[in-house]
């Protein structure tokens, strides 16, 4: 069974490597050059479905909260690890190619415009769930406070997104896609999505086999009958104590 | 209903007079707030103060590491000598420890906000006079939500023998939208003189009933001796 | 230290009299992390008797201890007090049980007397004033009832726990290492209060890890050793060898 | 043409970071699967 596993895995990683390079090529030869914005626009190929993914892994990391909080098994936490994981680096990435795309047609690399805004603030929020972790040591606390991090986080990107617009957004921009970018955006969706779920069940793997690694298993006891223990010295003062 | 608010009062009185009678999360606590606006009064210069925008934010920094220590203390007084595992004992509600714990840091945060509020309006002259009515408004909703998701995480966090600096690195983002909702407001209000829109309002009345509702339901579920 | 009576006779109400048992566990287990903590503990304790949980340390008996005090959920098993299931959020169960621990569980900046009217209140005993000064009495602190809890020494803060433990006249009393940093005279003075509840009829459950005092006091012991009961049974029969062996102290 | 180079740019952090991530997960489960071998022989000896 172990052995099929691994073959299915690298053959997904193989197909998802495959489409991105494709996607690559697409956004580059062949989708035509937006007129207004210039080829800077050729980033919403890659900007969009990360963001939505971003979503995506937030929604998971809320969900597995909810989980452990629910059922106490570790297994939820492990989930929830691995899906912030996945939600940091992928806010990171919509944050960086806002901000290039940002640089390229308004010349500044940042402006307190509602959208950078709203992805640094969730970048914000979820790289928080992941500092806080190492900073509690018994497992089943930290298990406990990201679990409650990880609901609230969730429930606080709807607010971020409200109060965000209360910002002048000083470039509205809405583009009109042609039919040739609308396939190329639509097929970059797969590679995407490939990429979250594979990335998302590989850590919350990873997360079990490490967990699995540091619970402390002792070599058993000796059986009491037949090793005879240590007699502990009985002085007048701690009377036979432990 | 007449049970749990006796026994809410009963609680709310405990730790003001907890506080009253070891006086050192109040002292500290203003102590920390003039600082923090002194400091950052200092560094943005006199023209900069004058319109209330930077005022809102110089208060908003001074409200949330100050605050951030009031949940923090008041959360210690219970861990101290394992008084929470009795009050755990006790035939009371969990949410009754909640909702009592919520209302003594929200009248610490009130009797802060009373004293650097008006230190900061003297010291660096903002002018709230504008509109001091909305001013207060927002802000006392705005501390309403830091203090319920405050309390809820003080009580998760405290369990964990290191304090420190987690309740402050939790608690600041998550009051992210109470920040940006509030000084956005406040620069329609004070800069343009624009009467504050629907949305800021909405933004400020989910957040607070998004918290205390998430913070009511969580805290039965987190609260361990 | 007057013997006078700690609990009022008349306060035992007829229903724990009709049952054999105050606890009546069916196989607790807790899981942690997909660690057994304990695993499948049946036992019945009787109204008026005095158990002694042993064992080494980390063995579980504190987190037993805390499971009968309905701070902790089992993950597996039943659990039956005062005749009633344990289950979520349990007030009535709660109001039968006083605890003490090496921690005083009470707020060190309010006086004596304060504490004991605020558990008071909250267990809604009757006039609790009267029965704060009337334990503080018998606890023989009433000349301190005005003082911080801070300003007792440990001695004196372990016996404010008891009279805590005491106010709503609860039918069983948990004992949590109760002993750890008492002196000599305060430990004595200690085992004297208990045995005095004991002959009162109150049930007492008393983790130690002090096993030859715990032999001498408890009439019962039971021993654990890594979540598992090894040993059940009158301390009459039970020497300390054999105790210390079973635990499996290495 | 600089634009151009902006929209590659973008494209190589995004891949970049995902790569690089991909890359560190595997590193750490080769780890992973060492600690695991150890113990596993530590308890057959």
């Amino acid at each position: 069974m172990k052995q099929m596993n691994s073959i299915f895995v690298s053959i997904y990683w193989l197909a998802t490597l495959a489409l991105l390079a494709i996607g690559v090529v697409m956004v580059f030869a062949y989708t035509p050059t937006e007129v207004t914005m210039g080829p800077v626009q050729k980033i919403f190929y890659l900007h969009l479905p990360i963001a939505i993914c971003t979503f995506f892994s937030c929604l998971t990391v809320f969900v597995a909260s909810v989980g452990y909080l629910w059922q106490r098994k570790a297994m939820w936490d492990h989930l929830a690890h691995a899906a912030a994981q996945v939600a940091v680096i992928y806010a990171a990435i919509v944050l960086l190619t806002g901000m290039i795309w940002g640089r390229a047609a308004w010349g500044a690399w940042w402006q307190w415009t509602p959208r950078l805004t709203f992805s640094l603030v969730l970048w914000l929020l979820y790289v928080v769930y992941l500092v806080i972790r190492p900073s509690i040591e018994s497992s089943q606390r930290r298990a406990m406070i990201c679990a409650v991090y990880g609901v609230v986080a969730f429930l606080d990107v709807p607010l971020v997104y409200l109060s965000v617009r209360l910002m002048p957004d000083i470039h509205p921009s809405s583009i009109e896609l042609e039919p040739a970018m609308k396939s190329t955006l639509i097929f970059w969706f797969i590679p995407v999505i490939m990429v979250t779920v594979g990335l998302i069940a590989a850590s919350f793997k990873l997360a079990k086999r490490q967990a699995a690694c540091n619970i402390t298993r002792e070599l058993p006891l000796p059986k009491s009958k037949t090793a005879r223990p240590l007699r502990p010295t009985i002085t007048s003062g701690n009377r036979g104590v432990v | 209903m007449m049970l749990l608010l006796r026994q809410i009062i009963m609680l709310t009185g405990k730790d003001l007079r907890i506080e009253a009678r070891s006086r050192q999360t109040l002292g500290l606590v203003i102590v920390l707030g003039i600082l923090i606006i002194v400091v950052l009064g200092l560094g943005l210069g006199p023209e900069q103060l004058t319109n209330g925008a930077s005022a809102t934010a110089t208060l908003w920094v001074a409200y949330l590491f100050a605050g951030v220590l009031v949940f923090e203390k008041t959360m210690s007084v219970e861990r101290h000598d394992g008084a929470l595992a009795s009050l755990l004992l006790a035939p009371i509600d969990r949410s009754v420890i909640y909702v009592a714990k919520l209302i003594s840091n929200l009248i610490l945060m009130l009797i802060l906000a009373l004293v650097i509020t008006p230190v900061a309006v003297v010291l660096f002259g903002f002018d709230l006079s504008a509109a001091p009515g909305q001013f207060t408004m927002i802000m006392a909703m705005s501390i309403l939500g830091f203090a319920a998701v405050g309390t809820l995480f003080a009580a998760v966090v405290s369990s964990t023998r290191l304090q420190g600096g987690l309740l402050a690195i939790v608690v600041l983002p998550l009051a992210l939208p109470l920040v940006i909702a509030s000084t956005q407001m406040m620069i329609q209000l004070f800069r343009d003189g624009k009467p504050i829109g629907g949305t800021g309002l909405t933004v400020l009345l989910a957040a607070d009933v998004l918290y205390l509702v998430t913070s009511w339901l969580v805290f039965e579920l987190i609260l361990e001796p | 230290m007057t013997a006078t009576d700690l609990i009022t006779a008349d306060k035992q109400s007829p229903q724990a009299d009709a049952l054999d048992w105050v606890i009546r566990a069916r196989g607790l287990s807790l899981h942690i992390d997909d660690r057994a903590i304990l695993h499948d503990l049946t036992f019945d304790i009787n109204p008026g008797s005095y158990v002694a949980l042993l064992g080494a340390n980390g063995a579980g008996k504190s987190t037993l201890l805390h499971m009968l005090a309905t701070l902790t959920v089992p993950t597996a098993g039943e659990l039956r007090l005062f005749g009633k299931r344990v289950g979520r959020g349990n007030p009535a169960i709660r109001a039968n049980i006083g605890m003490i621990g090496h921690q005083p569980m009470l707020y060190r900046d309010l006086t004596a007397l304060e504490n004991l009217v605020f558990f008071g209140k909250l267990y809604n005993v009757k006039n609790p004033t009267d029965r704060a000064e009337e334990l503080l009495d018998q606890v023989a602190l009433s000349h301190r009832a005005d003082d911080p809890a801070c300003t007792f020494s440990r001695g004196m803060v372990q016996r404010l726990a008891i009279a805590r433990a005491l106010m709503h006249n609860p039918k069983l009393l948990l004992a949590d290492e109760p002993f750890s940093g008492l002196d000599m005279a305060s430990g004595r003075m200690l085992e004297n209060l208990l045995a005095q509840l004991h002959a009162q009829g109150m049930t007492i459950v008393l983790v130690n890890h002090d096993i030859e005092q715990s032999l001498a006091l408890a009439q019962r012991a039971i021993a654990l050793r890594q979540g598992r009961i090894v040993v059940d049974a009158q301390t009459c029969e039970l020497d300390l060898e054999t105790v210390i062996q079973e635990i499996g102290i290495s | 043409m600089n634009s151009l180079n902006y929209a590659i740019g973008a494209y190589v952090v995004g891949l970049g970071l995902i790569i690089g991530y991909a890359a560190w997960l595997w590193l750490a489960s080769i780890a992973v699967t060492r600690r695991e071998n150890r113990q596993n022989g530590q308890e057959r000896r």
